[in-house]
């Protein structure tokens, strides 16, 4: 019987073993008494070209099978108790291997079927823009926002202070610069420049002559100039001093 | 039905095959004749038009297709294309106030205010339709000026601009956005609101 | 039928989709309940039973999916040539087979079955997207636990692990697999799923 057979035709040993099993028409438990056994380690050897990872568990099964032969032949060797013999160990794998094998089987024949079922790529279906559903928008979250953006601007404004011009907010307005004329003026005429500060802005400057121009519309002022480059004078106007005088 | 197998097998076919198909090629390879395939067809089609079916027929040239049915093209959108729920980043926020605050505004001017560019944050705001473009400012390059919309009110909760929390008067931001500002002067009081 | 309009709007949602669609997304999508739209599938697919109908459903885990009918799988094939069969290799699929009775299992128990290396064909079955990697044993080495997949239920037609073929009556189970694992002892309950 010449045996011509791949070892990479088989799902490793167990495989090949079932295989010889199932040629053989033997029962897994008969596996030592037939001439399966022989016939494996006939393969094994000579099976050309095995690499090395395959050859292994083909050579550790043939190993296995040896020594169940060999324990056979010489007197029973006593295994401590509680210890298999590599006997039943190996008909156990077997039973289980097969097992899976017949499941394997089973399992082809769903794929089969499976593999008739078509699918269809996804069609290209024209979409409108995308909704958002937005969360989390709150009043305070927005204000968080502007307080947290404040605050990175300031630190900002003062690690490059050169680079921007403060400007201050307004301190002069014409309502406060009209009580200020009533009460200079008081106790007599005083003179236009007497009412600026030291170094007055323009700013300063033109508010002052608003309230002015206020104070004259209302008839609260009189105003008087010798000559077009002296002194402007202002005074309160008789009627105003009566009502304050009384 | 005498064509019933037929139909079903076309619609197998047609299914599958997902493109538009040659009649011709169709009827070959189911060895009938042209006449039979097109019977088959006007059958699958009439059978197609029951509220039940999602599918129907486009016949063009001498090509058939299966595709998807018109009616019911607005529940496919919504499977594809699922409102998304979001919150809005740190960063859109901030936009989004100077948007509020100065409207309208340009990308820049919310740019000069924040320090870093902000094309990603805009674009994404106009797209959850936050703000919306208003029309362009005139000066050079045209640029397009941003405000806030009516779904903006409503996001917030709030039914008009006024509401918008008034800046505290000693507000550090206040001086630094007028400053900005000064970089590209605008009357504040020519603002239009929408 | 009430769910008339459902079944073709359904219909025509899993056509475009083409791949599996979760039920679940299809249901908020839709505005129904689960419940409603496995009723709606249920009679769809009573409804793609008759010969007029070329096509079929296939539900797996939580989803679903529009496919062509198996009984006109040779006519597609004529049209379609070469339609690309995936079935796995002898080694892959007695690999996979044990993956999915012993779920979940490491790869030392399924060599201790096979008496092989199993490296390649747990790599090659994950990357198909058959297994997947659901954790690690507590024991020494924590090795990688593997189960199937919806994609493994899809691959055999399948709609869940109960439709597996029954283990033969005197299946070694337990105790034979146990025998092995002996190498590394192991509370089978110990597994910690990610």
């Amino acid at each position: 019987m010449s045996l011509v057979f791949n070892v990479k035709d088989y799902q490793g040993p167990l495989d090949l073993l079932l295989q010889l099993i199932g040629n053989a028409k033997i029962d897994i438990k008969d596996i030592f008494v037939s001439e399966v056994t022989d016939q494996y380690i006939q393969i094994v050897q000579n099976a050309d070209s095995m690499d090395m990872e395959e050859a292994s568990e083909f050579i550790q099964m043939a190993a296995t099978l040896l020594l169940i032969k060999s324990r056979s032949i010489l007197p029973v060797i006593q295994t401590e108790e509680d210890e298999e013999d590599p006997e039943t160990t190996l008909i156990r794998q077997l039973e289980e291997y097969a097992k899976f094998q017949q499941l394997a089987l089973q399992m082809q024949d769903f794929e089969l079927a499976a593999s008739r079922l078509f699918s269809k790529l996804p069609d290209e279906f024209p979409l409108p823009p995308p909704v958002y559903e937005l969360e989390g928008l709150t009043l305070e979250g927005l204000i968080e926002a502007f307080a947290k953006l404040s605050a990175r601007l300031l630190e900002r404004d003062e690690l490059a202070p050169e680079k921007h011009k403060i400007i201050r907010k307004d301190q002069h307005s014409v309502t406060t610069f009209m009580k200020n004329i009533m009460q200079k003026t008081r106790k007599g005429s005083v003179g236009f420049a007497g009412l600026l500060s030291k170094s007055p802005s323009r700013n300063e400057v033109v508010t002052l002559f608003l309230a002015l121009l206020e104070l004259l519309k209302q008839g609260r002022l009189k105003v008087v100039q010798e000559s077009s480059d002296a002194e402007i004078l202002l005074m309160r106007n008789r009627r105003e001093v009566k009502i304050s005088a009384e | 039905m005498l064509n019933d197998r037929l139909c079903g097998i076309i619609e197998s076919i047609l299914f599958v095959y997902g493109e538009a198909i040659d009649i011709e090629t169709l009827a070959n390879a189911l060895g009938h004749e042209v006449k039979t395939v097109h019977s088959a067809l006007n059958d699958l089609e009439q059978e197609l038009q029951a509220a039940h079916r999602g599918l129907s027929i486009k016949r063009f040239a001498n090509m058939v297709q299966l595709v998807s049915k018109a009616d019911y093209a607005t529940y496919v959108e919504r499977v594809l294309q699922p409102v998304q729920r979001q919150s809005l980043s740190q960063s859109a926020l901030e936009t989004l106030v100077i948007v509020a605050y100065l409207q309208p505004v340009t990308r820049q001017e919310v740019e000069a205010i924040r320090g870093v560019k902000c094309d990603y944050s805009l674009q994404s705001l106009s797209q959850k339709g936050l703000i919306a473009d208003v029309g362009r400012k005139e000066t050079l390059g045209r640029p397009i000026l941003y405000a806030t919309t009516a779904q903006f009110l409503s996001h917030f909760g709030i039914q008009s601009l006024d509401e918008l929390p008034e800046l505290p008067a000693d507000f550090p931001g206040e001086e630094g956005i007028q400053l900005k500002m000064e970089l590209q002067p605008q009357e504040k009081t020519a603002v239009s609101r929408r």
